[in-house]
């Protein structure tokens, strides 16, 4: 009951016959007594399957889930955007979701044309020539960012702006104990990354827009001489110039705004692009199309010695599974939006945001956090603490952002989606008045 | 140039041709996107973006119909394998069957729609769900604490390998080198290099196992540890694992456990019981997780209690009051992932571990043993095993002998393999192994599957003539992988 | 015998074997199910079941777990062409794509998990859904009042005479014919029968339409009334429709409009402005419920104000206190249904209508005849067109020249599309044309598709030979349907 | 917006111009003036998916669907049975969803194939040699069943037992009205048809149980010598003998309870099989094993001539589109039942049924409405009619079951499935206990 092992005792037992054996315990005897296992795992005793839901739809409910119950305003590279049935239909037909790598191209046309598709898709978001079949996430992105500038610039200084999420910052440092990197921590001043005048980095890493929302200037950064790296939100790239244009070397982010529900965090998409000459340092998968034998269009992951499994200790990185489902349904979500929608939900993005901001700023004792312009999220002061906040709103009914930590003054981000409502947005900001003051 | 349009005859059941891409497919002015009606004033992009950041054209995507998206991508599936289509004996990668209970449990909206930054207060039933996950996961390996972040094996192994690198330094120790097995997965050495050590090989003995003298040899106080798979790569348990970990230690130096493997062990042996000091799982292999194409997967890392204090964090803990908080380890080495890790694949695996209990899982163990070492019975006298002993999940087999006489190569009996209905073992794995068949049958296959596996592999040894032609009934004939290296077209926008 | 085992070589990307039967696929013992834990008393089957109902063995199902269950499912699915997969031209059955959105929607758990039989306390979501609906297709078709109940077209058909019926008897009348012409469907005339009455039928004139003077001769006070589906089965419109009307209503008959082309004419025309007096709807063909294989369908009927007192109860009705109630029509021909019909087609009918709106179903009715006439004029010279004049959503070609020249049929060409990339269409029917081809693009369908499926049509004429050899790339060649007919296996237990 | 025609302007402009058209209008030219609609439908203009599937999510609000709110006791033919993930995840891949009747037996053998499993299972469940494709649901199946006994027997009179579903009967009469059959009511005596002694039907119609619950003694309406019609519910096929075995000519039933959610009563699944004799007069689609040109194993529609296409007024019957997703959905969850779950299943819902009667009938003024054995649905005399009793308990979170009409004396037919646990049970028996004094 409730496991998923189709012998039955009479086939057991043939089996065992065919190797000359007579108990199934026989089987482990390379293993040392001593080392056996008594009285079994401390786990508790198989349910059947809708006992198993019971308890995974209690725990669930346990949980309160953004919806009508808990209008979402919560951004931070998590964001609650529209994940229409196509996506979703697709992207869990059977055959995408319990498939391995594409070890066996000629079994594996499926998944390999849509990694195709999604890295062309990813170039065209970033501006740069080439994009891998995926990384785990927008903070290991950056990491293998600052791996390959690392490496192209044979410099092991890195500066990071403030302006870069907090917790992929954290991520940057908790990596850079093991490969020695040397990260400097570039502060903001009013709501973008004051580089300084000199020093001499191997590369530098922001965030567009950056984690308070605000657009930095990418030309400035590039000023700095050193390899540009930039985190870039790809819903922003329905509106903005392509980092690439830019000048960006390295274009990372995360995909999770393209089909993937919040869910708590993860499975999410590690957005990375470059320019071509760093091709040979690309973390990851590739994918390229060639021919088979009968000159039919093909396709094959490619450049493999750069990988673990060839290069071992050498390799350029040492991913191995990546997020190739969340990639797929990243390249169904951007095929479903086309040229056009992509713009359209980068605008109504833009506009609930200012609509919000605007709203939010009459009322008394909220304060903007910098003046520097935004686009689809922004910070403000609010009178008690952003924690407090979000904790009296979720009673009124909203997840009212994410709160600041002090050492962004405290208060409140807040992120609008192109599924915010007028009215939403406007029962929002009433709730929001009534409990800062 | 005419468009393709939308004829099937990509549809392995219709033919054999290209599927044209989705930028073939496009036409300029279509589309299938819709959104809410907000009533929110309708700003133009000029009006909401500086000039100066504003975009001059849109980015191009691509101008499709929901129908002709639903087609392509419908086609591109159909001409995909996968597990639920038939058996995957893919060596290492436990390309077991997912039960679909855990695809519904993993779609549950009190799970899929919540915040990563939400509040505890609104967090309760994840936070419950992912300590239970991480302290069953304790009990299944022997380990005291873990942490749920790394997404993947590969992180959870650069996640142990700088929890060692921490705890050493701690000790005041500098050490310089991690010591793994020849026939160690690449990710091994890589996160090795990553971790910022050294790798020293060491070989493996007649036996396929670690060769303890050898080992003894290397062993020193500039070594932070050692990373080792049991059972290995070849499917073969270390016996001597005991006296190995005895030995690391007396150097001071920290047993890594690299528990891809895991499926073969469950309830029967414990990582931790074995002396090993920190453990990571392959969630997408051992406990069912879907491998997704590629991923996502999940590798926790779990440790002893005296690395405890470095596990990344936050970690979710239960507090007097009867709810969970988020907690970071004191000496903590940092977060690993921008949130909690691939939560819903964690979640998966939790309804899996659910469903079959303590006592299913040790089934599990017991039935991937069963069916792997019946398969290295069968092909007996049919393929060199060259460690033709009791194996544990996996066995290796090799055509050395058969490409001798008839110049049967391992690379085509994977591809003859896929004529005959089954995907392909792993090959070239491990590299100590010349001609490598590593065959991981997994438990969800029935005693008839593994038969016809067998008389599948046999026929192809019995009759290799035109393998190399093979494979000729799939979507596309065997692929030119050197001219896709060496003519790289990377996107659809590079092509000639 | 060696039981098959689960080999993929069934499933297209891999090769053209057969699938075993889930009978082959057992073994005994083994088994899928699990049950909620309910802590009842476990009496035994003796305890509950009285000793003369008991069965002695149990009933034989089959015995596959769950693994080889979705495999084998999997692998079928494999073997089935689809609206998914790519263009479906099969003439008078309106094959578009299907929304996905719809699916959502009627898997919704509040439409779902509803009861029949729950009072209408508890189902006033459901009723509105329904009255809405009836009244929108009562506006789309120019009718008064309609009953969702009749689960498909035939039921509607049946359906529509019984309400014929009892008019007339209520008008005291005994009628005994009623009038079909030659080009009807099938259905038409099977549901004539059941219906208590005769088929007459009136052949159609060198225009393709109802031979006015024939029909007028055919016209008595025995006539009950008249079915006529407009645009009729050659995809032409009926143009003299109104005096048609004016005829049958003259000898005191019913015109009754078989909706299964009313893709055609959405917001263009409605059958209630043309003179007809009932009305049914295949929703599964207009509005996009999908097909399923065979079914479920919808076939609601509509009917003007004098036939309204007749139609099949309960339905669902407004209150002043404003919420549904369920109600009988005085004069009821009594339920078609066990229940409401087919419910949840109903509601993705419904979300289908909201999605497109009125302005949209007027643009599917545009495009559909546009996307129609185009491929009539681009196979011009190619095929035969019979009748070579405006068309509405679909048209009739012909290879009787073909055939004379080089004996290409219509079921050739049939099975030649197949290898081409496109699901044949409709052949032989209507029965007035040889070797008919009949061709519904639908307006999902984009230019490009149709482009490429008037080529491959072109092809086929132009290279005809080896066509009586086709399909050869599909998952069987070509099916022995005498054999099947010849020597009956209508279930596994029958084989020889 | 919200439709889903891929024309662009410029595509619909070089169309017509291929053509010789300028305008769409153009295109309905055979249409009269006076036909033409003029403004339009009177239907509200399209919805973006959003926006819908508010709409939809609002209508569904409105109900009150059976779940941990609203534990269901109602049966009557509609069953709360557990749907297993693998059932709706197998029966909803696309190619089973959008696939049209399979014509083309070449590209159709997915469906044929299900379809062909389906028919042995039916069979094997029905105990007699012959099963079609599908049919609409229970009450039509009935009507073929009717139709089918009067052609074979030659005979127009037809006993229906009023243990028959009230609502199929009433289909029954209804389509009588067109082939004039005599259709003749057997009432019950307590709980059981009580089949006259002389009177030569053509054939006679019980359900097996009844639409009370009760089990029925087939070999006495065997005994009325007629052609045996039995309406069975399949999953007491878990513990019944089967109708075959017992002399039943046709079996037909409801197939709901295999893998179909409640859904306000369809698309359900009419049961039809028959002893080989009848074959030629089967209603609907017969699937049968056939060969290819190659001599591999295929499927393919048979005994065609049977049909209206091909028939027309000579046919059978007219049905042609039938159910067959909810057959395929159906063979599929027979299979994940399997032999010993089929009957695991039977024997839940008899012992939940039992201890539910037992303990409702310990409540005061509760009555049984007869002695005679039930299976796993029963009824009840209540002090307070049953539909008074359905709208109180629904307060108190139960669907308490169907409230029976006048001429069964009222009361409610109480259905228990095996998801009951003891804990709903209890809980429902102390609510009704409440309510109905
Ligand atoms: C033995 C072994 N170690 C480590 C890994 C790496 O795991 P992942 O692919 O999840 O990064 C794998 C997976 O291929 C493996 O087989
Ligand atoms: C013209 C016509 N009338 C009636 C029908 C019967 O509809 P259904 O198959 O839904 O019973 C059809 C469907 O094939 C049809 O094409």
């Amino acid at each position: 009951m409730g496991h998923f092992v189709p012998h039955t005792d009479a086939e057991v037992a043939d089996m065992l016959g065919f190797m000359g054996l007579s108990s199934v315990d026989e089987l482990f005897s390379a293993i040392p007594e001593a080392l056996r296992l008594a009285g079994g795992l401390e786990v508790a005793p198989g349910l059947s399957e809708p006992d198993v839901m019971a308890e995974m739809g209690r725990l669930a409910r346990d949980n309160r889930a953004c919806g009508p119950d808990l209008v979402c305003f919560a951004g931070a590279g998590a964001y609650d955007h529209e994940v229409p049935a196509v996506t979703r239909r697709l992207t869990f037909r059977s055959e995408f979701v319990t498939a391995y790598t594409p070890y066996q191209p000629e079994v594996a046309q499926g998944v390999l044309q849509a990694l195709f598709e999604y890295q062309t898709l990813i170039t065209r978001l970033a501006g740069v020539e080439i994009a891998n079949a995926s990384l785990y996430d927008g903070a290991t992105a950056c990491v293998e960012a600052v791996n390959l500038a690392v490496a192209s610039s044979g410099r092991e200084k890195v500066w990071v702006s403030q302006g870069v999420h907090p917790t992929w910052r954290e991520v940057i440092r908790t990596f850079a104990a093991g490969t020695g990197h040397d990260i400097v921590e570039i502060p903001l001043v009013d709501g973008r990354t004051a580089w300084p005048a000199d020093g001499e980095p191997g590369a530098v890493l922001v965030q567009q827009p950056n984690f308070l929302g605000c657009l930095e200037d990418l030309e400035a950064a590039k000023r700095t001489g050193a390899l540009l790296l930039v985190a870039a939100d790809p819903v922003s790239a329905g509106l903005l110039k392509s980092p690439g244009s830019q000048g960006a070397d390295v274009v990372v982010g995360e995909g999770q705004p393209f089909g993937t529900p919040l869910s708590l965090g993860g499975p999410y998409l590690g957005l990375f692009a470059c320019r071509q000459e760093h091709v040979r340092r690309l973390p990851g998968r590739l994918v390229g199309e060639t021919r088979d034998v009968e000159d039919r269009r093909a396709y094959v992951t490619t450049l493999r010695t750069r990988e673990q499994d060839i290069r071992r200790e050498k390799a350029s990185s040492n991913v191995c599974t990546n997020q190739t489902l969340i990639a797929v349904c990243c390249a169904i979500q951007l095929s479903w939006l086309g040229t056009a929608g992509l713009r359209d939900m980068a605008l109504r993005c833009a506009r609930g945001t200012r609509y919000t901001r605007e709203a939010l700023l009459a009322i008394d004792g909220v304060e903007p956090l910098t003046e520097a312009p935004v686009l689809r999220e922004f910070a403000v002061r609010t009178p008690c603490r952003g924690d407090v906040v979000v904790e009296r709103m979720a009673d009124e009914g909203f997840l009212a952002g994410v709160a600041l930590d002090d050492d962004y003054g405290g208060g409140l981000l807040v992120a609008v989606t192109e599924r915010r409502t007028r009215a939403e947005i406007d029962a929002y900001v009433a709730a929001f008045e009534k409990v800062v003051n | 140039m005419q468009m393709p349009g939308g004829k099937a005859t990509s549809a392995p059941i219709m033919g054999r041709d290209e599927e044209p891409t989705i930028f073939e497919l496009s036409s300029p002015g279509r589309n299938a996107a819709s959104f809410r009606t907000t009533d929110l004033p309708e700003w133009t992009a000029e009006e909401l973006v500086p000039a100066e950041h504003l975009q001059a054209e849109p980015t191009p995507v691509c101008e499709v119909s929901e129908r002709d998206l639903v087609a392509h991508f419908t086609r591109l599936t159909h001409r995909q394998y996968s597990v639920d289509l038939g058996a995957y004996p893919l060596g290492s990668c436990t390309m077991k069957y997912n039960p679909k209970l855990c695809d519904d449990a993993a779609s549950l909206p009190g799970l899929t729609d919540v915040h990563p930054a939400a509040p505890p207060s609104l967090t309760q039933g994840w936070m419950e769900l992912l300590a239970d996950l991480a302290s069953i996961l304790c009990r299944v390996t022997g380990m005291h604490a873990a942490t749920l972040q790394p997404p993947a094996g590969a992180s959870g192994e650069l996640t142990g390998l700088l929890l060692m690198r921490a705890w050493h330094a701690d000790q005041g120790r500098q050490r310089t080198k991690v010591i793994i097995p020849d026939s160690a997965h690449g990710t091994n050495p890589a996160s090795v290099t990553l971790g910022g050590y050294e790798t020293v090989t060491v070989p493996s003995d007649s036996r396929g196992c670690v060769d303890v003298a050898a080992l003894r040899e290397r062993l020193d106080t500039d070594v932070a540890g050692i990373m080792l798979t049991n059972p290995n790569t070849l499917g073969l348990f270390e016996e001597d694992i005991a006296e190995i970990a005895a030995a690391v230690h007396d150097v001071g130096g920290l047993l890594y456990y690299d528990g891809a493997n895991l499926n073969a062990i469950l309830g029967v042996t414990r990582p931790g019981d074995m002396g090993f000091d920190i453990v990571h799982m392959n969630l997408h292999k051992t406990f069912a997780v879907p491998h997704g194409g590629g991923g996502p997967g999940a590798g926790p890392v779990a440790v002893s209690e005296r690395l405890t204090p470095y596990l990344p964090g936050p970690i979710p803990v239960l507090g007097d009051d009867g709810s969970y908080r988020w907690d970071t380890p004191p000496k903590s080495i940092g977060r690993v992932h921008s949130w909690h890790g691939n939560a819903l694949a964690l979640a998966r695996a939790y309804s899996y571990i659910l469903a079959n209990g303590g006592d299913g899982l040790r089934k599990v163990a017991e039935a991937a043993v069963l069916n792997a070492n019946w398969l290295r019975h069968r092909l007996r006298g049919v393929y060199d095993i060259p460690y033709d002993r009791p194996n544990m999940h996996e066995f290796v087999a090799s055509t050395t002998s058969l490409k001798k006489a008839d110049g049967l190569k391992a690379i085509d009996v994977a591809k003859r393999l896929l004529e005959e209905g089954f995907h392909a073992p792993t090959v070239y794995f491990p590299l100590i192994v010349e001609e490598a068949l590593m065959i991981e049958p997994t438990e969800t296959e029935s005693p008839q599957t593994l038969a016809a596996l067998g008389d599948a592999l046999e026929a192809i040894a019995r009759s290799p003539e035109g393998a190399q032609a093979a494979p000729r009934t799939t979507p596309v004939g065997r692929v030119d992988e050197a001219r896709a290296a060496r003519q790289l077209i990377p996107t659809w926008d590079a092509r000639p």
